[in-house]
């Protein structure tokens, strides 16, 4: 049963992106059904997988050789992302009808879109590391491609080579992770090392560590690799929530997390797991508070949510890491969705050309309301919860200033949600243009988010009891929904960041008054509006590969005397060294 | 002694041959060390081979060249090498001088007296039938690329 | 059929083929003007069509039997692992090339000579892979050699085609003097030619210095042919500049042939196989780091086809050097298949190259290349053939699951079962190139699916069906390989066994 | 007769020599076609000399005999192609046909 459900909810989308591709662009409500039909129909197949988990390989494909076998594994935490993955991609589809409507090319959106929801869940569901890493690659590929869809636009085709080029830099630390797998145990399975991390050497699996920790920074835009997802913005809206909120940049955590059991004991991993972590929240929170692009701030703010999932990880938190991956998965996606909606109608992503667009969008801005409110942490939204649990981790298991640094974040997440919401729905308007709140297959996706926000949290305890079943390396608990109200309610860390959350809120309320300290951190805000020098050292990589193949054509004179002269140069070099080596 | 003037005359043919400025005059120079060398190889015992470079290396090759360079037509030597003659004899001199020196044990070798020169043809017809045969492949590949190379291209456009 | 007549007739058929393929174009071309070229393009695609059957009978024994023998009194062909799988390999290419070539050809002057040359040149290079005997070896090379300058200039009234053939010829002449010394020296100090007597008698002598400046001599010689860096300057100008069916024919066949020569050639005289695994992984760290920046600036789109040959000979050379150093098959099975891949994504794209080159720029009666901006827009008017390119320079990126990836993966899992920290950090090299790569393949597929063609799409002429048929083929095989490389173990395996045995492993 | 090898394979080395050098230096096209020929008598005596050396004489030539056939044909083209370089560029200094670097 597990199997077959496993083969429907990767084989379905790609089924359907291949339906959609051969339909043609002539023929386009046709593709807009088929991708729903399918895609909803995926999103069914990972539900119904739900109730099949188990920690055993169910499918056992025999590549040979230096393929190894090709393992599917649907146990909790796979099939938690794999859901998450479909519902949302589905969701994000529906979106897409009104959104996309009268886009050209729309085949090749759909048929990119399907094989990413194809993709992901395959990522997610595999327990064979190479073939994580196809599954790894594709999603990169579809990202890539969904970035530059408008690619007339330079900056589209830039963002998007931005993106491709800086995971798969990472990709080679999964990449070089596998390798060193199947050299030690020579199969890719690596629920065996995860299991038992005594079978690999201490310095290979340290290599294996670091390695994976690269390529889950590159992949969820953590630190240093964060900035590909600001410039990954130029996809539609809802690719920026599919791809680059809910599910692919989840990627990177979903690895951490799973390989946990195996890494923990490596020395200074979770350490660096922190600070990658730590860092990625705090920078980005601060850029947050600047940009002016909504849907940058929202790409900031997803950085720093997923460095708190990273964080969690490092304090040992992996239950809490994923229910935080969980809500953020909700209500980011409502966010994007909703600004998809606000762009849709306004034309434009600037937030100093929005405002007082609440009173025109009611259903837009409640639903963004209250993803705002889940992503700031205020109670009884999901958001709340899963952070909550986060800082309860950092504080009981991680170093004191790393949880200082997060409960800042939290405090900033507030100020600049806030800011957001005010510049978008309040304030004083800036244009006069006539705008229309969200057509009806926008609505159909945005209010089950909505819905999804307000009452995720309830599934608190059948969500832990899903990932004990099935991980038993995790060591998580079974707990129930009230136990975890009950603690999260009970612990002093609640208080101390709802504190600081309305500190937070404070301060934006305040923000006149706060003129003079705004005035102090003025350097902060310069060097978070340059993306503290990131951008700069990137842009420097760049220059210096460019220069150095432009130099280096130099060296292709077409002079033939030359090209001889290669060949005597090549004769010397290789006898010289033959002599010497004997 | 017949060897070595041999080898004199070979090497001062070569040099010549790039030194003249006229390309007539670098063709027949070649023409010469082809001759020389084609002596050469009957003392080394190769008869047949000897007279059959003399005709193909010394006669039609050089006049193949003569033709070339007739259409093509002398150019006004250039004095300016394409590339430093200090780096060309660097190059030279350490790839031949790391090649000769490690090549130095081969003159050591005792080299046997030919008792009587057998005839080539068997051998090449027997032994090494297969080369003889790519030969043909070769020259017809030949001509097909020179046909193609000296045709008319006038035709071309009139067809097109 | 037996397993002699087999080989006979796989070299028998194009080489017969190749005079009657001018004479019947010769004589159609005299009696009926305006078909000159019709009944050699139909005589060519039959006689490789024919020479697939021998090929069939010969891998059918070679799998039952092992490798198969054809002496022609003292010398004889032998076809083994690697023979095989580039035979087999050339003459899959070869067909659709020539395919292709019968519409892209078409109406060019002299095309009855076109197809007899590429007949000769993949008897050539079946006939190189295939050769036991040193100095055969050699003819056979300039068999192939020879035909493909004249291919490479084919376009003898475009000055640029002239320089690149002249370039390319004084290049590979030059190697192959340096060949001919390699092989004297050899054959003064051994006294015999056949590459199996060689081995045993270097071996027995020890290290030699004669030995050692002939392998270097036969190394830098096939190394031209071989594009090995820095002796890769003739390979762009010539790839770029050639008929796009024979630039498919170069990069995707004809340079890994110069390989399997060097390998051949010097596997029979070295005496540390270490020293020499580290010797070609260096080179192949050279070409993958050369031909990536090298790709990176360029404009056209060949051009950068033909760097991007470089930096895939780097990985083959990479999994082959490993082969080599630890004298284990994997890496080398993986450098073949990459020979294999490395020939179906250069193939496609390069005669994808070449169909829009021809449907924007030759059907107008312009050689001017094509440039990467001349594609804006090109999957708009010329959807399939667009993607057909997209998928094999994403193939070539070594995006998976394509089969660019699998083969580099083979390789690098070689690299990092060898144990060796310098293999290791080699293969971690390759996989940044592989990253690196993608900077030039990526905008190109990015401008193929712009939105505002370019004006020069805008008034192509369409694309021939006989033209996207060997893309389809081509297309099919990358990507059946990426989902299935086993497919091709039947012809990797014993190839690289072959390698260790020509290694004295 | 031990002299040979001394004489034949000083004059091979230096005749390579010469050849190369001239195909480094030179910058008209038919000398470049003249270095070939003069790097291919260098191989040519090369290999009859090693046929000699083992007492092969008969292989040396005939391997001697294909290798003439293949360069005479190589030579030819080349100054083919020179011909056709001369036509279509209006010159034959190598130094002018450097359209295709970088």
């Amino acid at each position: 049963m597990a199997s077959i459900l496993i083969y429907l909810v990767i084989g379905l989308p790609w089924i359907g992106a291949l339906l959609v591709w051969l339909a043609g662009d002539k023929r386009t409500t046709v593709q807009h059904i088929l991708a729903i039909l399918f895609s909803v129909a995926s999103g069914i197949a990972a539900v119904a997988l739900l109730f099949n988990t188990s920690s055993t390989t169910v499918i056992n494909l025999d590549a040979g050789g230096v393929f190894g076998q090709f393992t599917f594994v649907a146990d909790g935490l796979a099939v938690f992302l794999a859901v998450v993955a479909t519902v949302i991609g589905s969701l994000a589809v529906i979106f897409s009808v009104d959104y996309m409507h009268g886009e050209k090319s729309l085949g090749r959106y759909y048929a990119m879109v399907l094989f990413f929801i194809g993709g992901m869940a395959g990522l997610v569901l595999t327990s064979n590391l190479l073939l994580m890493f196809f599954f790894w690659e594709i999603t990169a590929l579809c990202s890539y491609a969904l970035i530059a869809f408008h690619n007339d636009d330079p900056k589209a085709v830039a963002g998007g080579i931005k993106a491709l080029i800086i995971t798969q830099l990472g990709g080679v630390g999964l990449l070089a992770g596998a390798l060193l797998l199947f050299s030690q145990t020579g199969s890719y399975d690596f629920n065996r090392m995860i299991a038992d991390p005594g079978i690999i050497d201490p310095r290979i699996l340290s290599g294996m560590a670091f390695g994976c920790l690269v390529a889950a920074a590159a992949k969820s835009a953590q630190f240093p690799f964060q900035t590909w997802l600001p410039d990954a913005m130029e996809a539609p809206t809802p690719i920026s929530a599919l791809i680059h909120a809910a599910t692919m940049v989840n990627a990177g955590v979903y690895l951490l997390a799973r390989f946990f059991p195996a890494f923990k004991g490596v020395p200074g991993w979770t350490t660096a797991v922190i600070l990658v972590g730590m860092i990625s929240a705090i920078l980005t929170a601060i850029m947050a508070l600047v940009a002016n692009d909504l849907k940058r701030v929202l790409a900031y703010s997803t950085v720093s949510q997923l460095g708190y999932m990273v964080f969690a990880i490092g304090c040992g938190g992996v239950y809490a890491s994923q229910f935080h991956l969980f809500s953020h998965s909700i209500f980011k996606a409502l966010l994007f969705l909703a600004a998809g909606a606000v762009i849709h109608s306004v034309g434009t992503r600037d937030m100093r050309q929005m405002g007082a667009l609440g009173k025109q969008m009611p259903l837009t801005r409640f639903v963004f309301v209250i993803g705002s409110l889940a992503l700031a942490g205020i109670p009884v939204l999901n958001g709340f919860w899963s952070k909550e649990l986060v800082l309860e981790a950092g504080l009981q298991h991680g170093p004191i200033w790393a949880y200082a640094f997060m409960l800042l974040s939290a405090g900033l997440t507030a100020f600049y949600t806030f800011r957001m919401v005010y510049m978008v729905f309040y304030g004083k308007p800036s244009s006069e243009k006539h705008v229309h709140d969200a057509q009806p297959a926008m609505k159909v996706a945005l209010i089950p988010l909505a819905a999804g926000a307000l009452l995720s949290w309830l599934l608190a305890g059948p969500f832990s009891s899903l990932l004990h079943n099935s991980l038993p390396a995790h060591e998580i608990h079974a707990i129930t929904t009230t136990e975890v109200l009950m603690e999260v309610l009970a612990a002093p860390a609640t208080y101390i960041a709802l504190a600081v959350v309305a500190l937070g809120l404070i301060a934006w309320w305040q923000r006149q008054h706060l003129g003079g300290v705004a005035h102090a951190f003025r350097w902060l805000t310069a060097a978070a509006e340059n993306s503290f020098g990131f951008e700069a050292v990137n842009a420097g990589i760049v220059r210096l590969t460019l220069g150095a193949a432009q130099k280096l054509r130099t060296t292709q004179t077409g002079l033939l005397n030359w090209n001889i002269a290669g060949l005597l140069i090549a004769f010397i070099a290789v006898i010289l060294i033959l002599v010497v080596r004997g | 002694m017949l060897n070595a003037l041999i080898a004199a005359g070979i090497i001062l043919c070569a040099i010549q041959a790039i030194r003249v400025k006229k390309l007539i005059a670098a063709a027949l120079w070649l023409a010469g060390c082809s001759a020389l060398t084609a002596l050469m190889l009957y003392l080394l015992g190769a008869p047949e081979i000897a007279v059959i470079e003399l005709s193909v290396g010394a006669g039609l090759v050089t006049v193949l060249f003569v033709f070339a360079i007739n259409i093509i037509g002398d150019e006004a030597p250039v004095r300016m090498p394409a590339i430093p003659p200090l780096v060309a004899w660097l190059l030279v001199i350490l790839s031949f001088g790391t090649l000769a020196y490690l090549n130095l044990p081969l003159l050591e070798i005792e080299v046997p007296t030919l008792v009587t020169i057998p005839m080539a043809a068997s051998s090449i017809w027997e032994d090494r039938a297969l080369d003889v045969i790519l030969q043909i492949v070769l020259i017809f590949a030949g001509v097909l690329g020179i046909i193609n190379l000296i045709s008319d291209n006038s035709s071309r456009e009139s067809k097109a | 059929m037996t397993a002699q007549t087999a080989l006979t007739l796989l070299l028998a058929i194009p080489l017969g083929a190749a005079p009657v393929i001018y004479l019947a174009g010769r004589i159609a071309l005299k009696t009926r003007v305006k078909s000159g070229g019709a009944s050699a393009r139909i005589l060519a695609v039959l006689a490789l069509l024919a020479a697939m059957v021998p090929l069939y009978y010969a891998a059918m024994h070679f799998t039952s039997t092992g490798p198969l023998t054809l002496d022609i009194n003292r010398i004889s062909l032998q076809m083994d692992g690697i023979s095989l799988l580039v035979a087999l390999t050339a003459l899959i290419l070869g067909l659709c090339v020539t395919f292709f070539s019968t519409k892209y050809m078409q109406n060019d002057e002299g095309e009855e000579k076109f197809f007899a040359l590429l007949m000769i040149m993949i008897v050539g290079i079946i006939g190189l892979v295939c050769a036991t005997d040193l100095f055969n070896l050699w003819v056979w090379f300039e068999v192939m050699a020879v035909s493909s300058y004249l291919l490479v200039a084919f376009y003898r009234s475009q000055p640029d085609a002239l320089e690149a053939g002249v370039k390319y010829l004084v290049q590979s002449a030059t190697g192959s003097v340096f060949i001919l010394l390699g092989i004297a020296l050899t054959f003064a100090q051994t006294g015999v030619l056949n590459l199996h007597e060689i081995r045993l008698a270097v071996s027995a002598g020890g290290n030699s210095p004669i030995i050692l400046s002939a392998s270097v001599l036969m190394l830098i010689g096939f190394g031209v042919k071989a594009a090995l860096v820095p002796l890769h300057t003739w390979l762009p100008d010539a790839h770029s500049q050639a008929p796009s069916g024979i630039s498919a024919m170069l990069s995707g066949i004809v340079i890994e042939a110069g390989l399997v020569a060097l390998l051949r050639s010097t596997g029979a005289v070295i005496v540390s196989h270490t020293t020499w695994g580290y010797l070609i992984m260096a080179f192949g760290a050279l070409n993958l780091l050369v031909g990536n920046l090298m790709a990176l600036r360029q404009t056209q789109v060949k051009r950068m086809l033909a760097y991007s040959s470089v930096s895939q000979m780097g990985y083959i050379l990479v999994g082959i050097g490993v082969a080599v150093y630890t004298l284990q098959p994997e890496g080398a099975a993986g450098g073949f298949f990459h020979v294999i891949t490395h020939s179906l994504m250069k193939g496609a794209a390069f005669l994808a190259a070449g169909a829009l080159l021809y449907a924007l720029r030759m059907a107008h009666h312009n050689h001017e290349p094509l440039t990467v901006s001349d594609l804006d827009g090109a999957s708009q008017r010329y959807p399939v053939t667009a993607f057909f390119l997209a998928v094999a320079l994403l193939a070539l990126g070594g995006l998976p699951p394509l089969a660019g990836f699998m083969s580099k993966w083979q390789i690098f899992v070689a690299g990092f079962q060898s144990g060796n920290s310098l293999a290791i950090a080699l293969v971690i090299f390759a996989a940044i190139n592989s990253v690196l790569s993608l900077g030039y393949y990526a905008p190109l597929v990015n401008r193929m699916y712009r939105h505002e063609p370019s004006d020069l799409v805008k008034e192509g002429k369409p694309i021939s069906w006989v033209m996207v048929l060997p893309l389809v083929i081509m297309t099919v095989a990358i990507v059946a390989l990426g989902i299935w490389p086993p497919l091709v173990r039947w012809l990797t395996t014993p190839a690289a066994m072959s390698l260790l045995a020509i290694f004295g492993g | 007769m031990t002299t040979i090898p001394y004489i034949d394979m000083l004059t091979v080395m230096i005749v390579f020599g010469i050849g190369l050098y001239t195909l480094l230096i030179t910058r008209n096209l038919i000398k470049v076609v003249i270095a070939l020929q003069i790097l291919v008598k260098a191989g040519m005596i090369a290999l009859v000399l090693a046929g000699r050396i083992n007492g092969q004489v008969m292989t040396g030539q005939s391997i001697a005999l294909t290798v003439i056939v293949a360069d005479t044909i190589v030579a030819v083209i080349a100054l083919a192609l020179a011909v056709q370089v001369k036509k279509h560029h209006g010159t034959v200094d190598l130094d002018k046909l450097r359209n295709l670097k970088g």
